[in-house]
């Protein structure tokens, strides 16, 4: 693990640092392009700082690895890409249903399937919202930069501890295979998991208001029952009443809906009334951002939206300005984020500019840009 | 002398339980938790991980150790994350012939290479009984089942000879007959450091049993009459299988982070 | 003998399979006329006095209906 | 519209008996018939009930909320239900194996379904008995048809004994109410 | 195989009968609740037909045994819930990629997780959908009866055959687990594939207006090249060049996309300028359907909405009834096709009545539409 | 005499491939060439299954055969479905060890059951090269990879022995340097019903190369030296590992096709 | 802003030059610097290359549509790129293995740098040597922190040559300059 | 024997792996001196007339770049 300071290093790299300083206890994945540097990276720091290392037969065990890590009690994580993400779906929904706190980073590479393993791609946006079965919400962050692979992974952890549910770290391979400088800072701040206290024996509901419950370790005496069948709070499964799903299935929803508002994150510039809004995030934002920049440089009124969190959706900001402006979605992919941009701004006022497997320049977004307001 | 009462309100959670009458599983139950009794270690640290399935019910809701319910067929590897996690709990995976052998394999395969100390049971009543007795990797060739009812064009697999070769320290076979031999087998499987995979042949009553027209106990007088302790006689060999001493996973793992300075936390 | 021995069945967790009834040596057990509440005719005992204390009927049981009970001193 | 629920315990039959009335009623005597079934993921365990609606012209409804008939196979399924009991027209309950009767509205007829099956051949028959029984309460359900319906549907093995149940249980009502 | 004539069976069966109907030459799936009996049917009456059925070791291997059966020249089709479904998802976007004709049939169940697999659920919508990585569209159906359930699973195969491509049977537990009465008829509409003619050369790339290419078997002598990997027309992989990766996945999406309105399917009800339009699908849209029926009958002016073919979704026709009425929809799932629904007719006159677990009788759904309307 | 010219025009195209120079990789390939020219089968009912991995570009796109260029650890279930679909192609599957025995193991394990007739070659280089050299299951305790920078903590598995006790009924281990007598396997496995296993030891120069200082043309001599035909000799065992006559599963199930009325399409 | 594009084949190390040139700029000299690889699926196979965008201010542009400055290490590579060799404004190659050069509208150098890097120690340095020629081509690149840069970043064994390298390419630019 | 033996070294798919240099029995091959337009060091012929014509140079070459040609007939 780095000491405090500055470096030039790899996105993929950056997020293994963070993930380290975060407090990351176990580490299982299986090796993938364009994410194997994530794990390449720990399998030599993170024995280093106590943590354990683990590459697994593939990527279902990986996954199931990393949960078994975070009820032992550990911060745990996993990094892969799209043929991996879409192996681990079912096991993230069972660490949705059963609370576990834990990482996966998904740096996107051009699809459908094998696709260009080595080109960038953000295809996955909608498989990490709802790419296993059954009901639930997700939280999903989107960096742009090597500072960012760094300072999201933390905030993953952060979040997925706060929150006791998994959460997906949406990098692509232009960021993940990106050098440039990023600063570790004196200190992280970093969040860990409510354990119970005396009075708690419910570990899988809570009349709290975050709608989080306590989450103890194994080993503790807890006789805990963890299960992805529906359950009631002390976690007896009942795979046959109404209320046992509808409280468990709302609670897990509302666990991320109600507390929108402390996860939500952005960056904006100029979107209040601006005749057009780029909205875009993740590697493409930079040269987008660019554009927007240059085009406000040379008068005109363009403003640019980039959601950091992309699940959940910052819906209501899309919504306030699908009002007052027209809005430019662009992205490196077909579908990626255009159904939630759609249903936030409407289909009227919307211009797409989608490009597959590689970055445009800050001349081609500006282009668009031009075509679309003269 | 500890009775069915004791162990009963030591052990056991939510009786009665879902199980058919007369189906192995419960039997299976009350072997492992006078394993755990007679082995002395503390019951806090017993985690018992299982997949889906009737077998991977035994330990969850009804065991009172800490319980993994995890998915069908990933008991084996969420079990390796709990263990490399927290090397001081005593890692017991419970799942079916389908869970283990079947949709699991490759976790199985991998454990058994990797010698991690896991105490596998594996549950074989010969077919998948929770979705209505499909064929499953155990079903001899040519046995009707609901998806092969002109006779499995398959054949089954010796599990614990694959299982064996993979790498394992330990490896045995019981019957739910041997209750005695399951017990003693079990609490062995808590002494050793290592890979440990019991096949437990389990009567289901229900599909099997309705099938072949047998009731439990006529099932169970078939695995008395129908296994032997002496490898060299004819009928399925009970007892132990393999037993060899071999580097752990877990233990490398520390060693390794020891020696890199990290303090596993 | 049968004072400080005791077989004692929970009628209600037993669900009548019979093994208790099958393995035991000494034929101590049967199964009883009536249900009970999930419908299953529970194993009862019949012969107490014969009883071995063998405990295989314990061993057996899957659904942990069945305890004998033994006070030692007393014997 | 006729609405039935067959209530018991799973491994009861409840689901044989409703597709039974379901397809004799659908096949035989020309209604619009929707037959559900509804169990838990365990095999052998919990609740377990069958509900048919039928009806004269297309059914929508899929869902019973309080049945015409209820049939019940099980004491613990009977505790289980509660509106359901009380608001039914007609409870027809297998005495056998259900002791203590609840409340209702309605009408309440106890049939020894196991007994009677027991009789003839084995208690697994009990489903089939009370089927007998529902077809004498329910004036709209031909015990004819559903003897037909017994014929070709069951194995050769099983369609003697089933016949005889249905009889059985009707002809147990036919007394009942011609004693009354 | 039933002979024509009709019978009183599950949707499950029903759904068997209709694959051989349709010329099922290859079955290969994995048991669960609530699907299991479709193969549990199969297994008895395909080989009668000559087709070949297989059990496999897991819901990996039975798409990947599918997809093998249809290059070598059969109609092929698995069977699977939630859980199942999610392990698939790798290899459905192997099939999109390749275009690999083959029906799955997902039978969906209350999730997320293992949930309560006996109860029915809507949560695999978006799943159906979205489920793989990176961009693609697809074919899903939602029947809503047992005859449905035998129609829609020909048409099914029909769709996938026609172009190319995996075509999902979105049925739930409702549907599946229902028995109704259904009709086989004398003769059944079925759509062979697209086969080389003399001159073809390209098996993954087309000028046809259809976007279609022909398709020959293994063992034709055509030295074909299938693969995930972003390819050529011929096959050959290419898995840097921006071309190859645009003019594929776009043509992937079109092939679907541009042929809208062959594939789309709708029932609707007094949707013209109603004061409200309930949109529904699957097993619950029936008990809605007999709520708007009352409500009408009563003298409301409600309509009710349905879409058969769930992707791709009736967007132009749901945009239409979004500008002149309120809509209600109403849903088995949390998620289901919320998102769609409200990109299509806004949020702001959306109405959601979800219901998770089991079916609404009747009066309930009216219940709530006199709460709208009230 | 058939020359290398002749192999080339006949069976291979997209040449130069994107192998490093002096990877096994080649040698099979043209090992696989000789082996279908020998056995004299109609090439266009040769069908190549691969999944992912360098040792999976072997068939796709070099040979000019059928190809089905899967994804990672998913060939034998496809090629299953091939075979299954239609019993007269010949149906081969070449797979890297992480490939075949990493992720997709437990797929080889219930092909190797059901003892299917695939031709399967297992291309052991040791480690996941593509990806840039991971350790694999192949991978000896205590070797140092990418990813066991300290040391491989696990074991290699002998993937053979596994595949024998799993039901095959052909297996053996050649690597590339006895072409001739790896040929003469994959001839074999042309002509036996049922699932036929060859472990091809393969130099990856780039990975394992790399990291212990050895060309190609050192690992060929490597494998020459410790490599034996003796099962009694120390060093590793190259030659046939077992042949037995068992049922196969197409023909299982072409028969209960044919008995129940069907005529398969 | 400075715009280099480092292209050769898959193995000859284009990633790592660029990765030193970058770091240079980045921690030596202040630059916000963005650095990006390209290569194919395959491992040792098809073209590779390396960008480097370094400037002043905040780096937003991530792709290089015309380098400032173009090295190349491989013919192939060379000739795969039209515009691209057309219109940067420097083109650096390896004579030793780029042997026939496109013309370009910028000015060409060509050093043997793999000749060079054989003469030290060994070809594979062929990269390290054309930085050091960029490092004189390019004003904005100081030698001295390219130096400090290969020190402090390479394994002792290769630190020695691999400085070597860097120097020996500057002088054959610094000896190809003077002697005009 | 020269006359009607000939051997073909395809020079750009030869990769200079050395593998037929090093296991020809005869050492017949050589690497060249220049590169071939992949930048590599092709196999050359230097000792024809010493070729047995075993084909090991063949058989071992994983990029087909080598071809032994014996005219039957001729010899
Ligand atoms: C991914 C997935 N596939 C299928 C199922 C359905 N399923 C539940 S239990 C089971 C079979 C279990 O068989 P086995 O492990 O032998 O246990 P048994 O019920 O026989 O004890 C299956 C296939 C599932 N839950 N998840
Ligand atoms: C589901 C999935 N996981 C991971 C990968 C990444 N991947 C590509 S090749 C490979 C390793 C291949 O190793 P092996 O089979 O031994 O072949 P080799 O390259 O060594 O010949 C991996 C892990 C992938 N393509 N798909
Ligand atoms: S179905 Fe079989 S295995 Fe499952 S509980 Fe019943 S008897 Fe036991
Ligand atoms: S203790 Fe032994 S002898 Fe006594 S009842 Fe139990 S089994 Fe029979
Ligand atoms: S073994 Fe147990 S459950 Fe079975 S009859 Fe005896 S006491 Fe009852
Ligand atoms: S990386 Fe290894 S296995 Fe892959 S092509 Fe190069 S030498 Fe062959
Ligand atoms: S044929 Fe034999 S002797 Fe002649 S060059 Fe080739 S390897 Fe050498
Ligand atoms: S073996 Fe082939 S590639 Fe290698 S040096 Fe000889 S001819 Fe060239
Ligand atoms: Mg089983
Ligand atoms: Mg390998």
């Amino acid at each position: 693990m780095l000491k405090p300071g500055t470096y030039f290093m790899e996105g993929n790299e950056a997020c293994a640092e963070g993930a380290m300083r975060a407090g990351l206890g176990l580490y299982a994945g299986y090796p993938i392009t364009p994410a194997s540097e994530v794990m390449n990276h720990l399998a030599k720091e993170l024995p280093k700082t106590g943590g354990r290392f683990l590459q697994m037969e593939d990527e279902i065990a990986s996954i199931a690895a990393v949960i078994g890590g975070a009820w032992s009690g550990l911060k745990s994580m996993t990094a892969t890409s799209g043929p991996g993400f879409s192996l681990m779906q079912e096991n993230i929904g069972y660490a949705v249903m059963t609370e576990t706190p834990c990482v996966i980073v998904d740096v996107q590479r051009a699809g459908p399937s094998t696709g260009q393993a080595t080109k960038p791609g953000t295809g996955d946006v909608m498989q990490s919202r709802f790419g296993s079965h059954g009901d639930y919400e997700i939280i999903a962050l989107a960096p742009n930069s090597v500072q960012e692979m760094f300072d999201f992974t933390v905030r993953s952890f952060n979040l997925s501890e706060r929150y006791r549910t998994p959460v997906v770290l949406l990098a692509d391979a232009g960021v993940g295979h990106m050098r440039e400088k990023f600063t570790i800072p004196e200190k992280v701040k970093t969040i860990e998991r409510k354990r119970p206290k005396e009075v708690d024996k419910e570990f899988f509901d809570t009349h709290e208001e975050d709608h989080v419950p306590p989450m103890p370790d194994f080993g503790e005496g807890y006789e805990l029952m963890v299960t992805g069948s529906t359950h009631l709070g002390d976690g007896t499964r009942d795979t046959a009443s109404f209320e046992a799903q509808d409280r468990l299935v709302r609670r897990l929803n509302a666990k991320i809906n109600d507390n929108r508002e402390e996860i939500e994150d952005w960056e904006e510039m100029g979107c209040n009334r601006a005749d057009l809004v780029l909205i875009s995030y993740g590697s493409i934002s930079r040269p987008v951002k660019g554009a927007v920049k240059k085009a406000r440089e040379d008068g005109y009124d363009i403003g640019f939206f980039r959601p950091k969190v992309i699940w959940p959706s910052p819906e209501d900001r899309m919504k306030e300005i699908g009002k007052n402006s027209e809005v430019m979605l662009v992205e490196l992919s077909l579908q990626g984020y255009r159904m939630e941009v759609e249903r936030c701004v409407g289909s009227e006022n919307l211009y797409i500019f989608d490009i597959l497997n590689s970055l445009p320049t800050i001349e081609q977004v500006y282009e668009k840009i031009m075509e679309v307001i003269e | 002398m500890i009775t069915t009462k004791d162990i009963r309100n030591k052990y056991v959670k939510n009786y009665p339980s879902a199980f058919c009458p007369g189906c192995g599983d419960g039997m299976v139950l009350n072997a492992m938790s006078r394993a755990v009794e007679k082995s002395g270690i503390d019951q806090k640290k017993v985690a018992a991980v299982s997949g889906i399935g009737c077998a991977a019910w035994i330990p969850s809701p009804y065991w009172k150790v800490d319980t993994l319910h995890t998915t069908h067929g990933r008991a084996i590897p969420h079990a390796t994350g709990l263990k490399v996690g927290n090397k001081d709990l005593e890692v017991m995976v419970v799942s079916g012939d389908g869970d283990c052998a079947g949709i699991g394999g490759n976790h199985l395969l991998h454990a058994a290479r990797n010698n991690i100390d896991l105490n596998v049971l594996m549950i074989n009543n010969g077919l998948y009984a929770m979705t209505g007795g499909q064929v499953a990797p155990t079903t001899e060739h040519g046995e009707k089942t609901l998806t092969t009812p002109y006779g499995n064009p398959s054949q089954g697999i010796d599990i614990c000879n694959v299982v064996k070769h993979s790498g394992a320290s330990h490896v045995a076979r019981w019957t739910t007959y041997h209750m005695n031999e399951l017990i003693k087998e079990i609490e062995r499987t808590i002494d050793i450091k290592g890979f440990s995979f019991i096949e437990v042949l389990s009567q289901c009553p229900t599909r099997t049993g309705k099938k072949e027209g047998l009731s439990g106990v006529e099932m169970l007088e078939w695995y008395r009459e129908n296994t032997t302790k002496n490898k060299e006689e004819e009928g399925i060999y009970v007892g132990e299988i393999q037993y060899v001493e071999r580097t752990e996973l877990t233990e490398e793992i520390y060693e390794q982070i020891s020696k890199r300075g990290g303090k596993p936390r | 003998m049968a004072d400080c021995l005791n077989i004692k069945i929970d009628r209600d967790l037993c669900t009548g399979c019979g093994i208790c009834i099958r393995f035991c040596p000494k034929d101590i057990l049967e199964p009883s006329e009536d249900l009970n509440q999930y419908g299953n005719y529970y194993a009862k005992v019949v012969d107490l006095d014969s009883c071995i204390v063998c405990r295989r009927c314990e061993l057996f049981c899957p659904d942990f209906a069945i305890t004998v009970e033994k006070e030692e001193e007393k014997c | 519209m006729i609405k039935v629920r067959i209530g018991g315990w799973a491994g009861q039959g409840t689901v044989l008996a409703g597709t039974v009335l379901g397809r004799s009623l659908a096949l035989q005597q020309g209604y619009d018939v929707v037959q559900r079934r509804s169990y838990s993921a365990a095999v052998r365990s919990g609740i377990a009930y069958s509900d048919i609606i039928a009806d004269r012209v297309e059914v929508n409804d899929l869902t019973i909320e309080v049945p015409d008939y209820l049939l019940i196979l099980y004491q613990k399924t009977l505790e289980e239900w509660d509106k359901e009991v009380k608001l039914c027209e007609n409870l027809i309950v297998d005495s056998t194996r259900v002791k203590k009767v609840k409340k209702t509205d309605g009408n309440i007829y106890e049939v020894p379904a196991g007994q009677i099956a027991e009789d003839i051949a084995s208690s697994k028959a009990a489903n089939i008995v009370l089927l007998g029984a529902l077809a004498r309460v329910c004036e709209d359900i031909e015990l004819e048809k559903l003897v037909d319906t017994i014929k070709s549907e069951f194995p050769k093995k099983y369609k003697q004994m089933n016949v005889k149940a249905v009889k059985a249980g009707y002809a147990y009502i036919e007394d009942l109410l011609t004693k009354d």
